[in-house]
């Protein structure tokens, strides 16, 4: 006679597995590392480790000239170099109550909304890879972005790192063809926006993918102090460049682009349309433009501010890019903050994650397009 | 501690400001403004600093629901400053609150019961300065590697490396022009 | 016993079976190198590249170039895999691809043998693969590895199903002189006629498609190897020589399936319009077929992102099977009573235009998206 | 599965296309007179010396120290008979391209409009084995504005 089998309380012991997504790993976006708790296919928490670009570029800055930190600045955010650049002149300006030029200005707002859609285009390409399509939807952004680089490449010099604002206003006047070759990549980046729209916005495989997937509700978002496309996608339409305006930004019309549900397509489609909105500002500001001068009269060699502080916001395409600059006096900052939009933003990372997939954990990772050079600094 | 002292004429040229509304939600707290460059700046003293801040937070008329920003102010033998960015995002006004550290006792209590954004920034803080904060959650160092617990790289008594290799024989050069 | 073969009489049969068996590795290895070069390049102009350009004009030693510096490469294990099954678990992904050739047709008599059981003959036989992708995966002492093992197990048997029941639902069908039904793919490219199956069992072909793309692990169906989730799935730890056997059988699961499908819907070596053409020509429209199906695998792969686990599986199991199992039921039915062809062609197409609206309302109306805010204006 | 068949539709489109690839080493790009690679320094053809007087300004004011400089008296100055007014000269003048920021401080400060930034594709092909074949000395740093390879607007700027 056979003996009856044993009931088991649990028949298996089972146990999660840790995943190490990162530091290097094909969509981490760079050195970002994530410790995944997985059970099966389901994340149960997630623990993110940053970090690794850690190079220090406050102190480097402290120990500098106000214009020898420019440069810093486009290290720290290199996909919106000009936004980046930008909060810090602003922020030099302000101590040093320089005056910049009418033209000088709308220079600027140009050149950071057209590195806002660069940085777009760089995002719905990178996405596009994390969602799954096989690189096509990369190529296609990487090349309206190259369209884009072109002209920044034309105008200050160089495809990544500008070093074009100054304390004042700007280093060098545009090209004189400047306003036709706007207009040209304003074309050319509509037509890209209509492909990248196309190839993924209605696809019902990537709403599959993304709608519903890395939800934040709106009071989450606040209280991380995320900021940016991933705020505005949870419905808070907080936008510094309408509330806070700074360059000529209240002179402009443009909406300010919310969504409804706080999940990683409305975080990507807030961007599609973000960037429509850009094309939009930079067509009145080339309507504004006028000739003029693009530094102040008087501009000293040696920028000197009084002692002070003063924190400078600027709406980068990632969230809010601040600049805090606490001066004692001197041709050099005392301290200097730099207020990162992506740091914030992936302090929400782990709420978003939990309860997903292994392949959501990517796709809402992509979805907050980090920068780990501005997270790390 | 800035530089800038508050001095007698600041309280008149606060009228523009939310002085008063802020004044009035910080009843029973002692807290000192000052009018920086951009935002009103008040500094709030160590003990009463979580209560200042959640009642700005939670005030009516102020509501300061958005954690700006976090970070500290070396200023060497006079003690830190730990400076909090405040915004509103119903209100959409700002404020800068301080709060001074002597060097002999470089602990506060953690902003994160008040805004969870707080905290990265205040791991940040804590190992950039040293400011230890009581009751955070997550007390692991963010950036730096997380055996490195006794040098905070934004003091001011933290030297810059040297610049270790100077260019080519061009070292060796100069030393031999200058002897 | 002897044999014909090439018009040579009395050939020894082992004699035979071996030249016949080099050809097949000649033509995988060739077919293979030609379907990697041709993929990099056709996805290089979907993406408005140029592709491989720098080995030999139009980069088209490209594929030799990878194959030597993948065989010069170091054969690398890691130290906590399990050797026997970590180098096993190649030949088991390897051979199985090389054996559903034998009873693959490429013109009219030309193959290795001629099996009765053709189709079953290959689908049984492509299917042992997944063997080898757990055997990989687990080995390999990498837990993206064993994610991706898992998925393809998962994925490997999930569709397999939809893909020998549409299969099965066309050699149903098939008439022959003795009555309706034969699994001889030989059988079914002749019987077909001037009419391909893909007319008239358009269902099926779709089914047969999806489920084909799921079995070779291609976008959308890619999740086993999904670079950006589990960067390259069981493979992750192999290199050199072993990685390049993966890779074969990869492509060469591609190029059989494929020739399945030219063979079965679209009628194989036969002329649409009927006439009898030499063999040279039945070649040419075979291949022809069958890089048309290729073709369309490229497409989708440089069009389509990736479909999520979840998803994946509630695909196939919620609405592919049922689908090919009412595909049988109504086939079941024009068998015994004999109905007509037109019968079986508006089945399809009411089966059709079901799945296109389970497509349409299911997968992108299913998530409930509450608002992250109570209500939250558009744009304010 | 319209919105499927809609994203094929736009692979078809690229598809049909011409490609935008340029082959990189064959096909040069026209580069933008502005363009900005390293800093070399700059040949007076009237006098046959250097511009640079070795006033050490942009080695003060580069963010990341790249730069060494070291001055000599001019032997071609008036005062001993050359034809040359600059009473200093450059000695000897290195710039560690490895660790140079292209910032374009360097021109900006410079009195003597004697640095510029290369625009040449030469400038921007500086892929070595060896980190320490970056360092430029004096010679290479005069050559290309000798062989007169740069654009006109360099001094502009």
């Amino acid at each position: 006679m056979t003996q009856p089998p044993p009931v088991l309380e649990n028949e298996f012991e089972t146990e999660d597995i840790f995943v190490n997504m990162g530091p290097q790993h094909p969509s981490t976006h760079g050195v970002f590392r994530m410790v995944l708790t997985i059970d099966g296919e389901l994340i149960t928490d997630v623990t993110p480790y940053v970090g690794y670009m850690h190079r220090g570029a406050e102190k480097l800055c402290e120990t500098m000239d106000y214009r020898q930190g420019i440069g810093y600045m486009d290290r720290t955010e290199y996909l919106a170099n000009f936004n980046a650049e930008l909060s810090y002149v602003m922020a030099v300006e302000r101590l040093a109550e320089l005056e910049v030029p009418e033209r000088a200005t709308w220079i600027r707002m140009i050149l950071c909304e057209l590195n806002r859609l660069s940085s777009h285009f760089m995002f719905l390409g990178a996405f596009g890879t994390d969602v799954g399509v096989f690189g096509t939807a990369f190529v296609y952004g990487f090349r309206n972005r190259e369209v884009i680089q072109d002209l920044f490449e034309e105008i200050t010099g160089d495809r990544l790192m500008f070093a074009y604002f100054r304390a004042g206003g700007l280093a060098w006047e545009v090209p004189d063809n400047f306003e036709t070759r706007v207009r040209e990549v304003l074309k050319d980046s509509r037509e890209g926006l209509r492909e990248l729209d196309g190839l993924m916005t209605q696809n019902e495989i990537f709403r599959a993918r993304t709608e519903g997937v890395g939800v934040i509700t709106a009071e989450d978002a606040i209280d991380w102090g995320t900021s940016g496309p991933t705020l505005r996608a949870s419905g808070v339409p907080m936008d510094i460049r309408r509330d806070e305006p700074y360059l000529f930004y209240d002179q402009v019309d443009f909406d300010v682009i919310t969504g409804d549900h706080g999940d990683v397509f409305d975080r990507f489609y807030g961007r599609i349309r973000e960037a429509s909105e850009s094309i939009k500002i930079i067509e009145q500001c080339l309507e504004r433009l006028e000739p003029g001068p693009i530094v102040p009269d008087r501009l000293p060699r040696m920028l000197r501010t009084p002692a002070g502080e003063v924190y400078t916001r600027t709406e980068a395409p990632r969230g809010e890019y601040g600049i805090y600059l606490v001066s004692k006096g001197g041709n050099r900052p005392h301290r200097l903050k730099i207020r990162s939009a992506c740091l914030s933003n992936l302090q929400a990372l782990r709420d978003m994650t939990i309860g997903g997939y292994v392949a959501d954990a990517v796709v809402i990772l992509g979805s907050l397009d980090i920068v780990l050079c501005e997270v790390d600094r | 501690m800035t530089t800038d002292e508050p001095n007698g004429s600041a309280a008149d040229s606060l009228d523009d400001t939310i002085w008063g509304a802020v004044d009035a939600a910080l009843a029973g707290i002692t807290a000192d403004p000052e009018r920086g460059a951009q935002d009103l700046i008040v500094f709030i003293p160590k003990g009463e600093l979580t209560r200042g801040l959640r009642v700005l937070k939670s005030s009516e008329g102020l509501s300061f629901d958005y954690l700006r920003n976090l970070t500290a102010i070396d200023w060497e033998e006079e003690g830190i400053d730990v400076v909090y960015h405040l915004y509103s995002t119903e209100h959409r006004h700002n404020l800068t609150v301080k709060c001074h550290l002597d060097n002999d006792d470089l602990t506060l209590d953690t902003a994160t019961t008040v805004w969870r954004a707080a905290g990265w920034l205040e791991r940040e803080t804590a190992e950039m300065f040293g400011v230890r904060f009581e009751g955070h959650p997550d007390p692991r160092p963010l950036l730096l590697p997380e055996d490195m617990d006794d040098t905070f790289p934004l003091r001011k008594d933290h030297p810059l490396a040297e610049i270790e290799v100077l260019q080519g024989e061009g070292i060796a050069y100069a030393e031999e022009a200058f002897e | 016993m002897n044999v014909g073969l090439f018009g040579i009489e009395n050939v020894n049969i082992w004699v035979d079976a071996v030249i016949r068996l080099q050809l097949i590795v000649i033509l995988m290895t060739v077919v293979v190198m030609g379907l990697i070069y041709g993929e990099r390049k056709i996805i290089g102009r979907f993406q408005r590249r140029l592709g491989p350009m720098r080995t030999g004009p139009f980069g088209i030693l490209q594929s030799l170039a990878d194959a030597l510096k993948l065989v010069g490469k170091e054969d690398l294990r890691p130290r906590g895999a399990d050797p026997w099954v970590f180098e096993l678990a190649v030949y088991f992904v390897f051979v199985p691809v090389f054996m559903a050739f034998v009873a693959v047709p490429f013109a009219f008599d030309w193959n290795v043998r001629v099996l009765e059981l053709g189709l079953f003959y290959v689908v049984a036989i492509s299917s042992i693969n997944i063997v080898g992708w757990v055997m990989a995966g687990w080995a390999s002492d990498n837990r993206y590895a064993m994610l991706g093992a898992l998925r393809a197990a998962a994925q490997g048997i999930s569709y397999e199903l939809p893909l020998i029941l549409s299969l099965i639902a066309v050699s149903m069908v098939v008439s022959t002189d003795a009555g309706r039904g034969s699994l001889d793919l030989g059988v079914i490219v002749a019987e077909q006629g001037h009419i391909p199956y893909i007319v008239w069992q358009p269902l099926a072909f779709a089914i047969f498609y999806v489920a084909m793309l799921a079995e070779l692990n291609r976008t959308p169906f890619d999740i086993p190897v999904g670079e950006s989730e589990v960067v390259g799935g069981p493979f992750v730890e192999y290199s050199g020589i072993r990685w390049s056997m993966f890779f074969l059988a990869e492509y060469a699961g591609l190029f059989i399936l494929s020739l399945v499908g030219a063979a079965v819907f679209l009628g194989g070596w036969a002329w649409p319009l009927g006439e009898e053409v030499g063999p040279v020509w039945q070649l040419l429209l075979t291949a022809g077929k069958a890089l048309l199906l290729i073709f369309s695998v490229f497409w989708v792969r440089v069009t389509m992102p990736r479909m999520r686990i979840d998803q994946l599986m509630g695909f196939s199991w919620k609405v592919l099977l049922p689908m090919s199992f009412a595909l049988i039921l109504v086939n079941g039915l024009i068998l015994v009573y004999d109905w007509p062809d037109v019968v079986l062609l508006a089945s399809n197409v009411v089966g059709l235009i079901a799945l296109y609206l389970i497509i349409d309302r299911g997968i992108t109306r299913r998530r409930v998206r509450p608002p992250a805010r109570a209500g939250a204006a558009t744009t304010a | 599965m319209k919105g499927v068949l809609k994203s094929l539709g736009a692979t078809a489109n690229a598809f049909v296309r011409r490609p935008v690839t340029r082959q990189y080493p064959e096909m040069h790009r026209d580069l933008p007179e502005r363009d900005r690679a390293f800093p070399i320094l700059l040949w007076d053809d009237d006098i046959d010396e250097p511009y640079c007087t070795g006033c050490h300004a942009c080695e003060r004011a580069c963010p990341v120290e790249c730069m060494t400089v070291l001055m000599k008296d001019n032997p071609n100055h008036e005062s001993v008979g050359g034809d040359s007014r600059r009473r200093k000269i450059i000695d000897k003048f290195w710039i560690d391209y490895a660790r140079c920021m292209r910032c374009n401080i360097c021109v900006e400060v410079c009195n003597f409009e004697a640095i510029a930034m290369n625009n040449t594709w030469t400038g921007h092909e500086v892929s070595v084995y060896d980190r320490a074949d970056l360092v430029m000395d004096l010679p290479q740093l005069l050559a290309q504005h000798r062989a007169g390879e740069l654009d006109e607007w360099v001094a502009d700027i």
